[in-house]
């Protein structure tokens, strides 16, 4: 292991936070040409990586890390070893490209500094992801990507599409963030690591463990989500609402491959068990294939582009899936190699638009002399989409054949499912590349001529890059392709492929899909309207799907609200007092607690008389046929309370009592005066059911409570001690004044605080009051001197 | 002293603590007395009213001064007790400064000063003269009371002092909605306070004490012939109430929208929080094996109040509504962490407490900012508004991931703990329902996002970008620091949590800690 | 116990009873009305009894803390009694008339 | 002057309830006395008091003789199995012009069992009286004008 | 209320009233009684004089706003506990001043905290009484 | 047994409480909150267990009482409670008042300004 | 002696207030209308309870208590006719007519006089 660099990946980590915070002033300042200026946080960030390959390349891995939330096992820690480091390189080099391309494609927009921000903070989150190692920062920045890419898919606000498919983006992927998190807890129990690094060294422990399928399917979850497999596909194609440079970098590039990365980095603790390598296959297979056939259906530059990043999207998880050694070269390859083409491709469809003014494809043509850099770049990366030598997807595709072949029956089904959705893949890109340059000129909206170089010059050095790393393919493979594939694999492998082809099944595979992707071509307009017809037929997919879902949660949602939140305090009361009655009566029956049978009592004659007369209170105040009767009927009750009071040794009791409740009545009375008054309270017989049968059970649940608290021996310690210093000490022989005032004061001071708050919320409810009897719209802002007494 | 408060010769130490109180120790009691006499004095100052906000201010400022060093101190030196009255424990009323409650007490002080601020520009001079502050003074010293006492019936007493002023700050303006809106709030709350109080009796009448050290000391002897499982049930459906679970909830929805929104604010903050904090007190203290039994109730009810709190809020127009519902749902996953009961899901509890106070208060703020930005509460109408006021936007941005348990906001932290204590308790179902309810509520917070911020406004015309008044503004990002902070840097604060998760798993050590001789009785 | 004690205790036993039945006669026509004012002449006459209530026991229990309960309800009892009578001034011809339809009504039913 | 004497007297008052008559406790009771006058400070009129001893105590003899006298007749009216009354309400002419004669008088009517002091009139010339045995109204109007009426006079005037 | 009789009357039934309630409030401590029933009754006083005499007088009889009160007594109790502190003792603790021959009570932190009750509950309980009477005078 | 006769009393005056809470007319909710009142006063002072007749006053001529008294704790409690209960009353009766007078209705099920019947379904779009 | 008298007049006192108060409740449920009713409630109820009152002065062993229960002899005597007057006062204005074999009503004249000036309540 290596801590080398720590500082500086540290410091890498903040960067494109710090450069995100400073870009809207920067760019306020500097307009677009500030692009120039933040390009150099990612150009840096590329440097201080590339500077990790040799000793990465070498077999070694970096790490490094700081505390950060100990009490929960959280470190702040990375890990690069050949996946992260090349991904990270990917992000930070591809970056750099992006930041300049965005500076020239969003020129003179008023919110050009908050997309810079939006996309430095987008890059700090995709760096952070890929080369974090605890599970928390892991899953902290995942989420993070998710975020900034809510952000920016929804950058033109004001179209409701936009906003549909950033919010659509931010459900799913937030989805399966959530899934991820709980995936990663999952293995945290099941395996007791809490990074990435540690489960690595765990061996088989996942695999073995009874937890594996629970965190397989949430770890697919995560996955599946943030790479748009099928099917959970339909977001990314939405997300095209973004701007270019946002899909170039986030839906082809980088964060779409974030679930490809997930199920790499696991591969060598999740992989090799038989749902792996059949789940990730066939879902991977069903996505390139159902890709590839939207994306023949498009005539939008973007939209096409977008279907085939989710083919391929599905061809890379159908490989790690494969587990094969060389389906992970032929994975690691044509990652490395989509990556480049795919960024370019979108790039150019961004320049198209930029200065034609249209991405329809078919009302694109003849541009190649308006555009001629750009063309350049297009065709070569066209080259590479469709694995034609000398470009670096070329090796990609040799390798996948090499891996897939027709082995078994099971490989000969995939390998046929390559075969169909590359040679859709390579219509689709020629269909980008050339249909837009080539043929007789079409008028667009704007008069097309070549952009600045902030706009050409990402497309070109992908471009470029993607033939260099084809011609140096064996420096390519020991500084990335080896040391990924190795990470990949949890071993070291080698790989070997070149340009130079080796006659054998994989090269007539390659031929054949040659073939038949240019029969697609040719044919374009046919399929796609075929496809059209097909897909109207069916007329339904998962993204109409999502909106009904939407639209059902919130109507469902509305529905069961009204039913329970109706509105209706009968309603919230008749629930209270049965669940009160019920906690009253469950734990006496269910839980052994109900009391022995009472003894029963001793009374004298007037004693009968004075709980008599609470009972015959009480029955008035209930069987009052109008409401001023009751209140005098309360009276009595209340007397009756107090001369209870007064019978059981309690003069204080019975004191407040006669006097709060006299006061209450005389309330009552100052109140009833303003009241108009009618008959009232008949209910209907059932409703009269209902209450009078909770009123019953929570008047026996308390009395059986009672029955059960009185029969068990008093502990009277706190009394005996109040009694034996009331007089001594605190100098009172009235115990229970003595209680109030001294041993237990502070509930007499909290008390009168209640007092004190009551008397001032009456006074503002009698006094302030809207002067008119209109519903004010304003509760802000109130009238000055509504109080009519100072 | 002596010789004058003793004139009849007797052994004063069989009564009372001889030692003297250090000065440090009465940071226990300011929380409580301070507000109250403030509150006081603004009372007697009523013709006064333009003095009211500074006094609140400076006043709360001090307490939450005082909080935060209370906290430092018993987070270094571990938690002490101090009995008024100098009567020994357990005869007199304990305060007790530990973990859990000073750690709450502190952030709803912050949220108080918070409102304060903010009620400084958004009350007008009737609303202080009809009490504004006394009423948030007051609210403070009961919630204060209630995070720091070890007393059960003081617990009560303390519950109804912030019980009574919320009503008087629900009621102030008297808006026909208002006046509906407390009546049902009032009643309910009442019918919940009563329950505690008919609770307290009957443990009274078994345990023959209050101080809640003792009655966990003495649970264990009469834990066959006493009906705990009844008594526990009982608090369970109290404190439920007040903690606004579902289905007891229904006072929240029904008036939590109707009052100013800086008191909406407080109230979301402050008062279902300490539902909560009670329902950890009884449960884990008091009865912590009749606790263990309810628990497969409690989580059902957990699930059922996250997932009907953010139905309730997906089904809402009002902004303000949307937001009652949303602290429902933050209520069951607090309710969650009750029912798993091993530490990282008490801490999660714990943890979620400060975020909600910090989070649901600030939510109300910022849609009394967006009412004022916008003109109007209703999704239907709201647009414009990112455009308009782009730090308004950047901040319910944030607020909107913290509720929803996103980085960089503070609840993603509460909600890994707790969905980690669910799979460790193999209770992979509650860690599903949190999931569920983060992703729901990402979905509604989410929508009023788009709609009222990004959505330009429906009849087209750009929002103005009224200047939001200072201090309204300055409050809210006052508290949006914190709730970044610990978004970003959750440790301070979750050891504190743990430490505070800790202490509730050991009854014993808070028993020891106020009744050092091992009960009076 | 000697016979002035015990004819004493007699009495106060004797005095109890009595003040009870007085207690339930008065509740009678509180509850049974048929007006307003017939209702709160017994609430205000049961104050009065509970007043000799009190002052019994307090001879009885001689703990002659009694007699300042009795004394302050009888000052509070007649703040009762003028708010009502407060209220009947009010709101009292309404009620005259809702009395007087009952009456007939039930005149008519017998 | 009259109002140092009431305050004294209720001075005196504080003493007898409280049980203690030591001078602290009287200057204690004076203070809680000139407080509460105080606080009525707009009713006080002029109220003679020593010089009048006498004849109010005979006032109180007549009254309390009338009170048992009369409240033996209710009883016993109570009590009859045939209850045989003639109720009415009858108009009293004042002759006492004060306030506080008025309601003396008016009170002193109600407690005597049997008379009931309804209302003053607006120009306070008329009493109107409710009596159980309203049969012979010119009788009572006598009875009252020769007993309390001219008692409460005497004492007060 | 429009009476003759009541009017007459009921300044003299209120200032006994407040007698008999400050009575109550300084012997609660040794005998029933004490601030909040000694509060009560004089809240009792000052309605019924608002009652008969009406509001506005009952009001200037006061001085104060009768909420005023209410805070001063609270203002008092908490003092009361607060003051403590200087004797290094806890919160609340009863401090005793020697007792004064003659005068049935002890001056004490607690007297004046139970007055600090007597005051908030007259004048909370006042202020609401005056103002309910208020709305009917209008 | 005394308590026996008191937890009886007890039980009746919860379920009365109950009945008249569940009314649907606000004065009678009122009149419920009273009796609510009492019957949680009533249960704490039985619970604590009763004795008859003896105040828990010390005799002016001794230190500690001679003979047994009632509970005084429990009374403390109750006076705490009956006080806090009746402050409570007195804010919810104004506030049925205030309540009627503005909404026009002492009838809860009129009361629907908070959370109105017509309750509008919230945007279906983004 | 003096003790045994005392006990024996305190006894005589205590049967005979709480008979006047029986007999005075029995009253208020004999009389026909509410006025005289009132008779029964403000007199003799009043006087039962007083005359208990006094039982417990004269059985007071100290002079305060006795002061005490003289005094709130007093209070009754001042409050009791009052209450009576006004709700007298306040039924008849109502409109609460007298029992139908009254024999006499001089009053309606002035409630004639009242209903025809403008202001009917109201202090101010
Ligand atoms: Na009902
Ligand atoms: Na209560």
């Amino acid at each position: 292991m290596e801590t080398d660099g720590n500082s500086l990946t540290f410091i890498a980590l903040f960067l494109p936070f710090v450069a995100a915070a400073l870009a809207p002033a920067l760019t306020r300042r500097m307009g677009h040409k500030v692009a120039w200026v933040l390009a150099i946080v990612p150009a840096l960030l590329f440097i201080h990586f590339a500077s990790l390959v040799g000793t990465v390349a070498s077999g070694e891995v970096v790490t490094g890390g700081h505390r950060w939330v100990p009490s929960l096992s959280v470190e702040f820690s990375w890990f690069l070893d050949g996946l992260s480091l090349t991904f990270a390189l990917l992000i930070s080099g591809i970056g750099t490209f992006i930041v300049l391309y965005s500076g020239g494609y969003l020129k003179g927009h008023e919110h050009l500094g908050r997309f810079f921000s939006f996309i430095l903070m987008f890059m700090g989150a995709m760096q952070g992801l890929v080369i974090s190692d605890s599970f928390l920062m892991f899953f902290v920045f995942w989420e993070l990507t998710s975020i900034t890419s809510f952000l920016l898919i929804g950058f033109d606000h004001s179209r409701e599409a936009s906003r549909r498919s950033a919010m659509q983006a931010l459900i799913v992927t937030g989805m399966g963030g959530l899934a991820l998190l709980a995936g990663l807890l999952v293995i945290w129990n099941a395996t007791g690591a809490t990074s990435l690094s540690g489960l690595l060294e765990t061996d088989n422990a996942l695999r073995e463990s009874a937890l594996y399928g629970l965190a397989f399917v949430l770890i697919l979850g995560g996955a599946f989500t943030k790479s748009a497999q099928f099917p959970f596909h339909f977001w990314l194609p939405n997300a095209m609402e973004a701007p270019t440079p946002v899909s170039a970098y986030l839906h082809s590039a980088t964060m779409v491959k974030a679930g490809v990365y997930l199920l790499m980095r696991l591969n060598p603790v999740m992989g090799e068990t038989a749902v792996w390598e059949t789940v990730l296959p066939l879902f991977g297979g069903v996505t390139l294939l159902v890709g590839g056939f939207l994306a023949v259906r498009q005539s939008d530059l973007k939209l096409m582009l977008a279907y085939t990043t989710v083919a391929s999207l599905g061809l890379l998880v159908m490989l790690t899936g494969f587990g094969s050694e060389h389906a992970i070269e032929a994975a690691v390859l044509y990652l490395i190699a989509h990556s480049l083409f795919k960024g370019a491709l979108f790039m150019v469809a961004g320049i198209i638009d930029h200065e034609a003014g249209t991405r329809d494809v078919t009302r694109l043509g003849g541009l190649r002399k308006a555009m001629p850099v750009t063309f350049g770049a297009a065709l070569v990366a066209a080259i590479s989409m469709g694995g034609l030598p000398p470009l670096f997807g070329f090796l990609a595709k040799e390798e996948i054949y090499y891996a897939l072949g027709f082995a078994s029956l099971w490989s000969a089904v995939f390998t046929s499912v390559a075969i169909l959705g590359n040679a859709l893949m390579f219509a689709i890109g020629f269909a980008v590349a050339l249909k837009p340059f080539l043929g007789a000129e079409v008028k667009t909206p704007n008069h097309a001529h070549e952009g600045p170089p902030l706009l050409w010059l990402g497309p070109v050095v992908l471009a470029g890059a993607s033939i260099l790393a084809a011609l140096v393919s064996p420096l390519t493979h020991r500084l990335f392709s080896i040391p990924m594939a190795s990470a990949v694999a949890g071993e070291p492998l080698d790989i070997t492929i070149s340009l130079i082809p080796s006659i054998g099944l994989p090269l007539y595979l390659s031929l054949v899909t040659v073939a038949l992707g240019y029969a697609i071509y040719r044919t374009l307009g046919d399929v796609r309207a075929r496809v059209a017809a097909v897909l109207a037929a069916i007329g339904w997919g998962p993204d109409r799907g999502f909106d009904q879902v939407l639209r059902g949660i919130v109507r469902g949602a509305h529905g069961a609200t009204g039913l329970i939140q109706n509105g209706r305090m009968e309603t919230y009361m008749t629930l209270t007092f049965g669940i009160i009655a019920l906690a009253f009566l469950i734990p006496l029956v269910g839980a052994g607690e109900m009391p022995a049978f009472p003894q029963l009592p001793v009374l004298t004659l007037y004693e009968i008389v004075v709980l008599a007369l609470a009972v015959i209170g009480l029955g008035a105040v209930l069987y009052a046929d109008d409401r001023l009767t009751a209140i005098v009927s309360l009276g009595i009750q209340g007397f009756a309370v107090a001369l209870i009071f007064l019978l059981f040794g309690a003069p204080d009791l019975g004191f407040t009592q006669f006097m709060v409740e006299t006061l209450s009545v005389v309330i009552l009375a100052l109140v009833m005066t303003r009241l108009k008054l009618a008959k009232s309270d008949h209910r209907p017989t059932g409703e009269k059911a209902l209450d009078v049968t909770v009123a019953s059970l929570c008047g026996i649940g308390l009395m059986l409570a009672l029955f059960k608290v009185t029969e068990i021996s008093f502990d009277p310690a706190l009394s005996v001690f109040f009694t034996e210093y009331s007089r001594v000490i605190a100098h009172g022989r009235n115990i229970v004044n003595v209680i109030l005032v001294d041993y237990r004061g502070v509930d007499t001071m909290g008390e009168i605080a209640v007092v004190m708050a009551a008397g001032l919320a009456i006074l503002a409810l009698v006094r302030v009051r809207l002067g008119r009897r209109v519903q004010h719209a304003e509760p802000q802002i109130e009238v000055e001197g509504r109080e009519t007494v100072a | 002293m002596e010789s004058a408060s003793n004139p009849y010769g007797v052994d004063i130490s069989q009564a009372m603590i001889v030692e003297r109180v250090a000065l440090a120790d009465w940071l226990l009691v300011f929380p409580v007395a301070l507000p109250l006499l403030a509150a006081a004095i603004l009372v007697m100052l009523r013709s006064r009213p333009r003095l009211h906000a500074p006094i609140a201010i400076a006043v709360i400022g001090i307490v939450l001064v005082s909080n935060v060093a209370l906290l430092s101190r018993v987070f270094d030196e571990g938690p002490f007790a101090m009995t008024m009255g100098r009567w020994l424990p357990p005869f007199g009323i304990t305060f007790v400064a530990d973990i859990l409650g000073v750690l709450l007490a502190t952030t709803a002080a912050l949220v108080a000063l918070v409102c304060a601020l903010f009620g400084s520009t958004s009350i007008d001079l009737t609303g202080r003269r009809y009490g504004f502050y006394p009423f948030v003074l007051l609210l403070m010293t009961g919630v204060g009371g209630s995070f720091l006492t070890g007393d059960i019936f003081n617990l009560y007493v303390w519950f109804e002092v912030f019980l009574i002023s919320s009503f008087g700050l629900l009621i102030l303006g008297s808006e026909r909605a208002q006046l509906d809106g407390a009546f049902k709030y009032a009643i309910l709350n009442l019918v919940a306070t009563t329950l505690f109080l008919i609770a307290t009796g009957l443990l009274y009448g078994v345990f023959g004490t209050l101080n809640m050290a003792d009655i966990a000391l003495k649970a264990d002897d009469l834990r066959d012939e006493a009906p705990l499982t009844m008594l526990a049930t009982l608090y369970l459906v109290a404190f439920g109430m007040k903690a606004a679970a579902f289905p007891l909830h229904f006072w929240l929805p029904a008036s939590y929208h109707t009052p100013r929104l800086v008191v909406g604010a407080l109230f979301g903050g402050l008062l279902t929080k300490v539902g909560i904090y009670a329902l950890l007190r009884t449960l884990y203290l008091l009865f912590p094996e009749e606790g263990g039994t309810l628990s497969g109730v409690i989580a059902v009810v957990a699930v059922l109040t996250m997932i009907f709190g953010v139905v309730g809020a997906l089904a809402q127009t009002d902004i303000r509504r949307i937001m009652g519902f949303i602290v429902i749902s933050g209520i069951g996953i607090m309710m969650a962490g009750l029912a798993l009961g091993d530490r990282t899901g008490l801490a999660g509890t714990v943890l979620y407490a400060v975020h909600s106070m910090l989070v649901m208060a600030a939510l109300y703020l910022l849609v009394a900012l967006m009412r004022r930005a916008g003109g109007t509460y209703s999704l239907l109408e709201l647009g414009g508004l990112y455009r308009s006021h782009p730090l308004l936007a950047a901040i319910a941005l944030l607020l909107v991931l913290s509720a929803a348990g996103l980085p960089p906001g503070s609840g993603l932290w509460p909600k890994v703990m707790l969905v980690k204590s669910a799979l460790d308790g193999d209770a992979g179902w509650l860690a599903f329902a949190i999931l569920l309810s983060g992703l729901l509520t990402t979905l509604a917070l989410g929508r009023v996002f788009a709609l009222a911020f990004w959505r330009p406004r429906a009849d087209g015309a750009a929002v103005p970008a009224t200047p939001l008044d200072r201090s309204g503004l300055f409050a809210l990002v006052l508290i949006v620091m914190p709730i970044l902070w610990i978004g970003l840097y959750p440790e301070p604060v979750l050891a504190m949590a743990d430490a505070a998760a800790a202490s509730l798993l050991d009854p014993a050590s808070y028993s020891l800690l106020v009744l050092p001789a091992g009960g009076g009785s | 116990m000697n016979f002035s004690e015990g004819f004493l205790s007699v009495a106060e036993y004797i005095g109890l009873i009595l003040l009870s039945l007085s207690f339930l006669l008065t509740t009678y026509r509180v509850i049974v009305g048929p007006t307003l004012p017939d209702r709160i002449i017994a609430l205000d006459m049961l104050v009065v009894v509970a007043v000799g209530f009190i002052a019994l026991i307090g001879i009885r229990t001689s703990f002659t803390l009694y007699v300042d309960v009795a004394i302050s309800l009888g000052l509070v009892g007649f703040l009762a009694t003028v708010a009502f009578a407060r209220f009947v001034m009010a709101k009292g011809s309404l009620w005259v008339k809702q009395e007087d339809e009952r009456n007939l009504r039930e005149a008519s039913d017998d | 002057m009259t109002l140092l004497l009431v305050n004294v007297l209720l001075a005196l008052a504080w003493g007898g309830v409280t049980g203690s008559f030591t001078l602290l406790n009287l200057v204690f009771g004076f203070i809680l006395g000139a407080g509460a006058l105080y606080l009525i400070r707009k009713e006080i009129g002029s109220l003679g008091y020593l010089a009048r001893m006498r004849r109010v105590v005979s006032l109180m003899v007549l009254f309390l003789v009338e009170l048992v006298k009369s409240s033996w007749t209710v009883a016993l009216t109570v009590l009859s199995p045939k209850m045989d009354i003639k109720p009415g309400m009858f108009v009293y002419p004042l002759k006492v012009d004060k306030d506080a004669e008025i309601t003396m008088l008016a009170n002193l009517i109600t407690l005597t069992p049997g008379t009931l002091s309804v209302d003053v009139s607006e120009d306070r010339r008329f009493l109107f009286i409710h009596a159980l045995d309203c049969s012979d109204p010119d009788q009572l109007r006598h009875d009252i004008a020769t007993g309390f009426e001219r008692k409460i006079m005497e004492a007060f005037r | 209320m429009k009476t003759l009789i009541l009017r007459t009357i009921a300044p003299y039934l209120a200032a006994l009233m407040m007698i008999f309630s400050i009575f109550v409030l300084l012997r609660g401590h040794n005998d029933p009684g004490g601030g909040f029933i000694g509060g009560l009754l004089a809240a009792s006083a000052f309605a019924i004089y608002g009652i008969a005499s009406g509001v506005a007088s009952a009001r200037r009889a006061m001085r104060f706003h009768p909420m005023a009160i209410a805070g001063s007594g609270l203002a008092m109790s908490v003092l009361a506990g607060l003051a403590s502190i200087l004797f290094g003792v806890p919160f609340m603790t009863g401090l005793w001043a020697p007792p004064i021959p003659g005068i049935d009570f002890e001056i004490s932190s607690v007297l004046f905290f139970d007055i600090g009750v007597y005051l908030v509950v007259l004048g909370a309980i006042t202020s609401v009484a005056l103002a309910l009477e208020e709305r009917d005078d209008e | 047994m005394i308590e026996t006769a008191l937890s009886i009393l007890v039980g009746i005056f919860f379920a009365v409480a109950v009945y008249l809470l569940l009314s649907k007319h606000t004065i009678r909710i009122m009149l419920g909150v009273v009796v609510l009142g009492n019957a949680a006063n009533l249960s704490i002072f039985t619970a604590g267990r009763l004795t008859r007749e003896v105040p828990p006053v010390i005799p002016p001529d001794l230190y500690v009482p001679e003979i047994a008294t009632a509970n005084p704790l429990p009374q403390a409690l109750v006076l705490t409670a009956i006080v806090i209960s009746f402050s409570l009353f007195a804010f919810l009766l104004v506030l049925a008042w205030r309540a009627y007078q503005d909404l026009d209705t002492d009838n809860t099920e009129e009361m629907r300004i908070a959370e109105p019947k017509a309750d509008p379904l919230p945007p279906l779009s983004y | 002696m003096i003790e045994a008298l005392f006990n024996i007049v305190v006894g005589l006192m205590i049967v005979g207030g709480a008979a006047f108060s029986l007999v005075a409740s029995i009253g208020i449920n004999r009389f026909p209308d509410v006025y005289s009713r009132m008779h029964a409630a403000s007199k003799a109820g009043t006087l039962g309870s007083g005359v208990i009152l006094l039982a417990l002065a004269v059985h007071a062993d100290d002079a305060a208590t006795a002061m005490r229960a003289i005094a709130g002899f007093v209070f009754l005597l001042l409050t009791a006719p009052v209450a009576a007057h006004l709700l007298a006062k306040a039924s008849y204005e109502a409109g609460y007519k007298l029992w139908n074999k009254s024999v006499k009503d001089e009053m309606i004249v002035k409630i004639r006089e009242q209903k025809a000036t403008p202001q009917l309540h109201g202090e101010k």
